[in-house]
C-alpha cells in the first residue's frame, strides 16, 4: 500500500484498534462529537484505586478519529486519573505521527473524551 | 491483492491507443501552432485541427466551435463567467441547479460579488432538475441557464433536451455541463440545444490537462485568460499541443467504441447493484435507478463513515470514491473545509449520514471478476465499522427492546 | 537539407529525460490526486508534491509557494489579474512597462474596463526599463508592478532586481515574467525581490500545457479559475499531473544544467552575430548587445519583409520567429489582427520596417555547424528579396545617383 | 516541406515568381501599398495595340503579396485593357487556391496594382 493519506501509525490504529468495545458497568463513560459532524466516540473507563485499569471505545468516524481513540486507549491505561485528565490533543496527534491539519479535531475528540469520561466518574464517586 | 479501480469518475486510466498518438508530439513534433510559418509549427497546427475535428464530431459540433482548454473547470469557468460577461448589462441572473459541480457553483461566486444574481434549482430525491423550474426560474433579465448532464457523484442524467428547449423558447443561453458524461452516453449539442458544452478529456480515457468547451457558431463569451490570438480569441496561451491530440484521439475511440463500453457497463452495474443491495443492510443507493451513468453506482450505508469505508477498500486493493467532500479534501487548511457533498444534501440524505456515501465508478477495462471480488469484499468491511460503532450498538439494544 | 531548430523562443524540444519521467504518469499512475484516499492518487498526489519542490528549487522558493496553472499566459492573468483583484478597492492603479508580453497586457483591458487605471513604461533603444521611471511611476494607489525578467523577442534582460527594490520601498507588488528566462539564467525570487513570478515548462525543455506562479508567502491572489481545493485555493481543477512531473523533471534538469547550456549557447550567438554583421548589409541587431539571453540574435533588415525571410528560411530547412505579430497570426480573421510588434515601436523600428524583423533562438541542441550552416543559407535570401523590392530598387538608384 | 500556412501555388509563385523585375520606357507604372503596412508592390506594363504584351512587376512585402503579384503578371499578358481592368482579387485568390483571411489584403493589392497601371498607361497615351 502507498501510505494513503496518514502515517504508518495512524493507518495500523486504524485497520488494527486497540480495545474496542464496550464496558458492562463502566466507572466512567464519556461520549462526543456528533455523527453529523461525521465523527462520534464513546470511551468506557474502569478506575481502580485512582489509575484507570481498562478502557474501550467505539468510534464512527473517519480514519484519523478510530486511530486516536484506539492511541487514547493505550495511552490512559494506568495513568492516574490526574495524568489521564492531563493528556492533550497534540500527544495524541503526536502519537500518531501527525495528522492532516483538516484532521487534528479528531484528536481533540479523543482528549475531549477522557475528560467527559472522568467527568462522568467523579460524579458517579464523587 | 486485488488492484481494482472504481474511480472512473475522478478520472480515467489513458487509452494506450490515446497515448500512442501523443507521443509523437512530444519529443518529434515540438513546434508552437503559432510558429506556423515553418514545418514544426505547422506540424503543430495541423495536429491541433485534426483533433479539433475529431473532438466536435464526438459532439455533432462544427470544428470552429470547439475552444480547447486546460480542463472541465476551466471550460465551466469560461462557459459561466464568459457568457454572462458577453452579455452585457442586461443579463445579470444566472439559473443553475443546486447538484452543479463546484466549477460552475464556485465560478458563480466571483459574479455575485459583482451584482449578479443566482436562483439554484432544486432537485428531487433522485437528484433530477425538473424542466417546469427552469421555466419558472427564467427572468427577463436571465442571462445563462447551467445545467449538467450527468452528476458524477449520483450519477443522474438531467433532463438536458428539454431544459435547452425551455432556454430556447425564452432566448436565453444554455450551457451544460458534460464531464462526466461525453464519451459514455450520447451527446449531440443539436439535439441537447445547448450552446455551451464543457468537455474534459481524462473522463474519457484521454490525458489530464485538457478539456473544451462547445461554444455554438454565433455565441460569444468573453475570454477569461487573456494574451496572444490562439483559439479564435476565446482562449490565449500555447496549445498543449500533445494533450489536444490526445483528447482528438480519445474522442475519436469513445465516437466508436461507446455504445460498446456502454452496454458492458450496464451489465457490471446491474451485477453490482443487485449484489450489494442483497448482502448489505441498512443501504440506500442514491441517485436514478435507471436514468444514470452506466457503471455508475451509488449508496450510503448507515452507521458506517465513508472515509473509513474507503481507507478499508483500498486496502483491500479497491479504489473508490466518497460523494462527501470530507475526504476529497484531506488536503484542506482546517475543518472549514470539509464540508458535506451539497449533491447528498440536496438529494434529502441526512445530514449525519452523508459522510457514509461511497460511489463506485466502473469503466471500459473492469470485469465480472472484479465486480464478484468487491462484493466478496465489501459486507465484511461495513461489519468490522459497524462493530465500531457507537450508534449500530444503540440501534442493536433497541431493536432487541423494541422487539 | 538542413533541419535546423532557430525558434526556441516559441517553445523547446521536449528533453527526452523529461519525457521518461512523465510517461509511468500517463498510464500506469493516471490517479487524480484529489482523490488521495486511494493508492492511484495518492501516487499522484506525491508526484506532483515532489514536482512542486523541484520548480521551487529552480528559483530559490519554496514549495508551498508554486501554484501550477496551464502555463505562462494563465499564470501571467493570474498574477495580474488576481494580484489587483486581491488589493482590494484600495489599488487601482497597476505600472508595466510597454514591452510586455500580450499575456500580461491583454490581462489588464477588464481591468482597465472595471475603472483600473495603467501606467505603461517606456523603454530605451535597447528595450530596457528605466528602473527610476518605475519609482516615479508608483503612485499612492498602485496595487501591481509588472517588469519581465527577459524578453522574448529581443531578448533584452530588464534590470529587476533593482525594480524589486524599490517596489518593496514602496509597498507595491512586484510582479515578473520569466517566461523566457527562467531555466536559461540566474533567477533567485528573493534577490529579485518578486512577490509573484510567471514560468513556463516548455520554455525550458519541458511539456506545454503547464506552467507556474510562484507566489510568495504572505501574498495573496484572487483565484481566476474557480471551483474545487486544489493549488491551495489560488487555481482549481484536475491537475495535469504528467505535465506537472515534467516541468519538475525540466527544472531538476535545467537547475543542474543552465550554466552549461548558457555558456556554450553564449558562443553559438556571438559566433552567428558576428557572421550576421559581416555578411548582411542594412542590418540592423535589436536589444540590448550585452545583457541579453544567451543564444539569441535578433535584427531587422532593410527592404525585406519578416515573413518571406522566414518562409525562405524554412525552405532552406531553418526554423525562425519575426518579431512582428504579422506573420505569427496568419490565422487571423481580417487584417485588424495583423498588428506591428508593440516591442519593435517601443524601441523605435521605423514601422515600416518592423515587419523585417528576424529572431534567431538557439538552444541546448544546436552546434557550431548549424551556426555555420545558417551563415552560408542567410546573404542569398536577403539578396533574393532585395532584388524583387521595389524599395531597394529605389535605394540602389538613388545610390547611383548621389555618388 | 511540410506546405507552410500557403496552398502549394502559393509556394510556387512564391519561391518562383514569375516576371520579376522591371520594364525601361513602361506604358504604364501602377504602384501601390505601403511598406509601412507591410507590403508594396510596383508593376509595369507595356501595351501593344490595346493588348498587354508585357508585365513585370517588384514586390516587398509577405509571401501572399509576392504569389499574388507573380500570379497577376501571368493572368494579364495578353489581355485587352478592359480585361485586364476586370480582373478581381476573388479571381487572383482563386487562382492561388485561395489566401489565408488575414492575407486577402494582398490579392486585393494585386487588383489595385493593374487599375493604377492602366490609369498610368490612359494618362500617357490618352
Ligand atoms: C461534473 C463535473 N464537472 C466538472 C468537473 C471538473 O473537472 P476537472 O477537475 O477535470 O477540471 C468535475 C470533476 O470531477 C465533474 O465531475
Ligand atoms: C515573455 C513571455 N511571456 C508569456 C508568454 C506566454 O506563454 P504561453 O503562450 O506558453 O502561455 C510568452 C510566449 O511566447 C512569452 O514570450
Amino acid at each position: 500500500m502507498a501510505g494513503g493519506p496518514y502515517s504508518a501509525k495512524v493507518m495500523d490504529h486504524f485497520m488494527n484498534p486497540r480495545n474496542v468495545g464496550e464496558i458492562e458497568n463502566a466507572d466512567g463513560i464519556g461520549e462526543v462529537g456528533n455523527p453529523a459532524c461525521g465523527d462520534m466516540m464513546r470511551l468506557y473507563l474502569t478506575v481502580e484505586e485512582g489509575r484507570i485499569k481498562e478502557a474501550k471505545f467505539r468510534t464512527f468516524g473517519c480514519g484519523a478519529a478510530i486511530a486516536s481513540s484506539s492511541m487514547l486507549t493505550e495511552m490512559i491505561k494506568g495513568k492516574s486519573v490526574e495524568e489521564a485528565r492531563a493528556i492533550t490533543n497534540q500527544q495524541v496527534s503526536e502519537a500518531l505521527d501527525g495528522l492532516p491539519p483538516v484532521k487534528i479535531h479528531c484528536s481533540v475528540m479523543a482528549e475531549q473524551a477522557v475528560k467527559a469520561a472522568l467527568d462522568d466518574y467523579l460524579k458517579k464517586h464523587p | 491483492m486485488a488492484r481494482i479501480f472504481f474511480d472512473h469518475i475522478s478520472t480515467t486510466p489513458l487509452d494506450p491507443r490515446v497515448f500512442a498518438a501523443m507521443k509523437p508530439y512530444f519529443t518529434e513534433f515540438y513546434g508552437n501552432p503559432s510558429s506556423h510559418i515553418h514545418d514544426q509549427g505547422q506540424a503543430a497546427l495541423k495536429a491541433v485541427d485534426a483533433a479539433r475535428a475529431a473532438v466536435a464530431s464526438l459532439i455533432g459540433a462544427q470544428p470552429q466551435e470547439i475552444v480547447f482548454t486546460s480542463g472541465a473547470t476551466e471550460a465551466n469557468n469560461l462557459a459561466v463567467k464568459g457568457a454572462v460577461e458577453a452579455g452585457g448589462k442586461k443579463g445579470k441572473h444566472i439559473v443553475a441547479s443546486e447538484v452543479e459541480h463546484f466549477s460552475v457553483l464556485n465560478a458563480m461566486l466571483p459574479l455575485r460579488n459583482r451584482g449578479y444574481e443566482v436562483t439554484l434549482l432544486r432537485v428531487d430525491r433522485d437528484g433530477k432538475v425538473d424542466p417546469q423550474d427552469v421555466r419558472k426560474a427564467i427572468r427577463p433579465d436571465t442571462a445563462l441557464v447551467s445545467v449538467m448532464h450527468a452528476n458524477s457523484e449520483i450519477g443522474t442524467i438531467e433532463p438536458v433536451a428539454e431544459i435547452g428547449r425551455i432556454a430556447k423558447e425564452r432566448g436565453v443561453l444554455f450551457h451544460t455541463d458534460a464531464t462526466a458524461s461525453a464519451g459514455h452516453i450520447p451527446l449531440d449539442v443539436r439535439e441537447i440545444g445547448a450552446d455551451l458544452v464543457t468537455l474534459s478529456a481524462h473522463n474519457f480515457y484521454g490525458p489530464k490537462g485538457v478539456g473544451a468547451l462547445f461554444v455554438r457558431e454565433g455565441v460569444s463569451v468573453a475570454s477569461q485568460i487573456d494574451g496572444g490570438f490562439q483559439e479564435r480569441g476565446f482562449r490565449a496561451g500555447t496549445e498543449n499541443v500533445p494533450g489536444i491530440v490526445g483528447m482528438g484521439a480519445a474522442a475519436g475511440i469513445a465516437s466508436d467504441e461507446r455504445e460498446a463500453w456502454a452496454a458492458h457497463l450496464r451489465r457490471l452495474g446491474k451485477k453490482l447493484f443487485d449484489g450489494i443491495g442483497e448482502t448489505i443492510d441498512h443501504l440506500h443507493f442514491t441517485g436514478h435507478p435507471t436514468d444514470r451513468l452506466p457503471g455508475h453506482v451509488s449508496f450510503w450505508v448507515e452507521y458506517a463513515e465513508g472515509e473509513s469505508l474507503l481507507l478499508f477498500l483500498n486496502v483491500h486493493g479497491v479504489m473508490a470514491a466518497s460523494g462527501s467532500a470530507c475526504s476529497s479534501n484531506l488536503r484542506g487548511h482546517d475543518e472549514e473545509d470539509l464540508v458535506a457533498s451539497p449533491v447528498l444534501r440536496a438529494i434529502g440524505v441526512p445530514s449525519d449520514i452523508c459522510t457514509g456515501s461511497i460511489t463506485f465508478s466502473m469503466g471500459k477495462g473492469n470485469t465480472a471478476k472484479e465486480v464478484d471480488e468487491v462484493l466478496g469484499i465489501l459486507p465484511g468491511i461495513v461489519k468490522r465499522l459497524w462493530e465500531m460503532s457507537p450508534t449500530y450498538l444503540d440501534y442493536q439494544k433497541q431493536k432487541v427492546q423494541g422487539g
